[in-house]
């Protein structure tokens, strides 16, 4: 699965998106993965109140299931306009 | 309807006229533009606006369709930058065309509040000692709840 | 502040850019345009507009001031025709600059219940076969009673 | 005093203006002095609820003064924008 990253979690992870192989069946349980890879991940993922997901570009929650699922995005509350 | 991403400059003057030219059926056109503002201290010296290319396209899209939905509008258009934007410059508009002036304002106003929270866009203000992300206003994600 | 009455055409474009252009300061600016709408039936040769030279600049500068009094604006510009028109034909517009834009939204829709009921214009349709004043309508003297 | 006629009003009294003079104190009296001279001022004002006036220029009521007055405008509710 592809992750995508922006803003601050794109810097404080340090790129904007790579491939990752994952068997977890939610976002939840994926964050955790990520969490335990490396410091700035866990720093990255530190407050889920903080960060919005999208799944195959749709916004999503984090208890939401990844099957069929391509693309993940993390990402702040979006400042458009 | 019309929903536009790019990087460059947009002419609003050629823009909002081309908008309601076309539009000879609709009496009322309603259009916001939205400009870079320097900070309190006068020291912004670009805004640099990040968006999730493909998503951005489709989030714009959907909101624009549900404007379409609830009012009875006779078209929309949404333009939108990302990129390094100095104080001044226009970072995005929306038009909106209605028989009458309640659905043009309306639809503009939910436009807006939906682009500002749900369309994938992130800013950071650049001045000459320090680069940090715009924050979420929490009023903003109020705003939703007006619709 | 900016109020103008003229027979002549005015530049959308022109006059949207310009307005936009000189408020850095301001992050949001709203603008309304009014077209001459054909009627139900398509067959409208004109609209004739009259008005009442003098007060009709008095109560716009009113309007305008009441609105700089209500909300955090930076500058609004009225621009309203009269004379003939055809359909198609640019009307009137007014634009709202201010930091925020729920401000600028409701100013111009403040400005725009006004201008309706309180601006001292009548329309008359003019068809192959008819010359009919436009009558006042409810909703618009009731609109006042929002704000 | 300067009358000012719009609209039908102006249509129907078969003027845009016209000067008089009266010695009514309200806009009401003057009316009633305008109804009684000819058919057309008569039909003009006969529903005073599809009238407004303006006492120099300034949209007033139909019980105001008159005292210090100098232009009385008469027309239909106005339909701007």
């Amino acid at each position: 699965m592809e992750l995508v990253y922006f803003a601050w979690v794109r810097e404080r992870i340090g790129l904007p998106k790579e491939r990752f192989e994952t068997s977890a069946a939610t976002v939840n349980e994926l964050v955790d993965e990520l969490r335990a890879r490396e410091e700035r991940y866990a720093l990255a993922f530190s407050d889920l109140t903080a960060l919005r997901v999208a799944l195959d570009q749709e916004l999503s929650d984090f208890d939401a299931s990844l099957s069929g699922v391509r693309e993940v995005a993390f990402f702040p509350p979006m400042t458009g306009g | 309807m019309r929903i536009v991403v790019q990087e460059a400059p947009f002419d609003l003057g050629a823009e909002s006229d081309a908008f309601a030219a076309q539009h000879e059926g609709m009496g009322a056109v309603v259009t916001f533009t939205g400009i870079v503002r320097n900070n309190a201290e006068g020291t912004l010296q670009s805004m640099q606006i990040e968006h999730y290319s493909g998503m951005t396209e489709k989030a714009l899209t959907k909101i624009a369709e549900e404007a379409i939905k609830r009012w009875d509008l006779g078209d929309v258009l949404v333009i939108h930058r990302y990129g390094n934007l100095k104080p001044g410059e226009r970072i995005m508009m929306v038009a909106t065309a209605s028989k009458h002036r309640a659905d043009a304002f309306q639809a503009a106003d939910f436009l807006m509040d939906f682009l500002k929270s749900r369309a994938p866009f992130w800013k950071k203000e650049i001045t000459s000692n320090s680069a940090e992300w715009v924050a979420a206003k929490d009023d903003d994600e109020d705003a939703l709840k007006r619709w």
